[in-house]
């Protein structure tokens, strides 16, 4: 790939940019899908039980912390992988 | 977002205005979608005998819509908590 | 969200035709895609059963008014929202 | 779909074609790579013992694809039946 | 749908080999997917036993290989359609 | 990607490489955003007794991720082996 000039770096930032909103935004819903299908089964009322509430909670800093990991080590295998590259 | 658009000319301040109506109505729709399809599957049987949902399942669907807007507020909460300390991986 | 002025509204309105036009689209091709996933399973023959078809129908039917009805629970829970904010 | 568009000036009406173009491009290609999945999910196993299709798993294929254009055209049928006194929720 | 004159077709042109790269991409993303999900089951080592390397591989070939049988069927089963609206 | 962009304006040649940039992103992006999903499925049990990874589990992320792409290496081979004679299907 070309290197972008100033210019062109300075719009492609504009497109991270929005990029990133909507990546979070992805994030968000994927994360309330995912914790909702796995914690909230009992619809008897349309009150969250408090062992839901609990379940949530967990569900979401876990996924956090899982997708916090995981982008640690996609960063290291991707400089691994950028360093055979260039050999 | 458009750090340029601000006090910048009408028009960039104009699509910046667009594009944050549209991030909007996406979420709104991404969210009606996922709705749909989640408590589809919470609460619909695929044996097809009827093509009007029962009692159980009207009841079920109501349920499942109001414990999903909850569910979505307890996680923007853990969000918060947990997402200010920057755990987004790769986008940075 | 600052508001739109007329003319932003106007280009704003087509974006959302747009968008009406793809949903559609989409709903269409999930429904298909799920109703096809229940109803058919039965592959030593390239038509559909009768049994098939009658399966096909009431769930697209049985989809359809799902979407309808968690389209009114959405509309109502927003609404419910909205209102908590501005207190 | 653009109102403004219909007897505008050429280069409006040109954008609404090349729309319109996509979206039916769009429509084509996401049929595709649905059936692809799907059929992969009915008719392919998953211990890959060989790397070809075996006799069962490419009749199984060719009846797959069939059948879903059939099933198509009838979600299309119901969807007429029902869709037309406005059964679609958030965007209204 | 209006046919499109010379310059229209050109653009939409252009329009169609991005959509070929995004697709492209896509379907390699897709495989990656499907043959881990498949094939790699254990992770108490951080490299692929030879097990999963064969069945990586033939996962790969075989969805290819699906992937192109179903492309034509589709083709003719759209050719098929076309006639049918046309009577 | 684009013929009239090589060698031609100035303007039309940034677009197209502003649009490899995006298309790489967008494929990176994608890539970390399938590995979230694919290594949670694999590694995080669903009852959620705790909202720390566990060992197993932080082991098991490691390890997930590494032989992901691993995978994604061995699945290019197969690819340039069998996709160079045409089997993608629909859109040509």
């Amino acid at each position: 790939m070309d290197a972008l000039n100033a210019k062109e770096q300075q719009e492609f930032q504009k497109l991270v940019e929005q990029k990133q909103m909507k990546d979070f935004m992805r994030l968000y819903s994927d994360l309330v899908s995912k914790c909702f299908t796995d914690c909230v089964n009992d619809f008897t009322s349309n009150k969250l039980t408090s062992k839901e509430e609990g379940c949530i909670n967990k569900c979401a800093e876990k996924f956090l912390k899982h997708s916090e990991r995981v982008g640690q080590r996609f960063q290291e295998q991707n400089q691994l992988m950028m360093q055979q590259l260039r050999r | 977002m458009s750090f340029l658009g601000l006090g910048g000319s009408p028009n960039v301040s104009s699509q910046a205005k667009i594009q944050a109506a549209e991030a909007e109505l996406d979420m709104v729709t991404g969210m009606f979608n996922q709705l749909v399809d989640i408590c589809h599957k919470k609460c619909i049987g695929t044996s097809y005998n009827a093509s009007d949902l029962d009692k159980n399942e009207s009841l079920c669907v109501d349920r499942c819509v109001a414990k999903y807007f909850d569910t979505n507020l307890k996680v923007g909460d853990s969000m918060q908590k947990v997402g200010q300390n920057g755990a987004f991986g790769v986008n940075r």
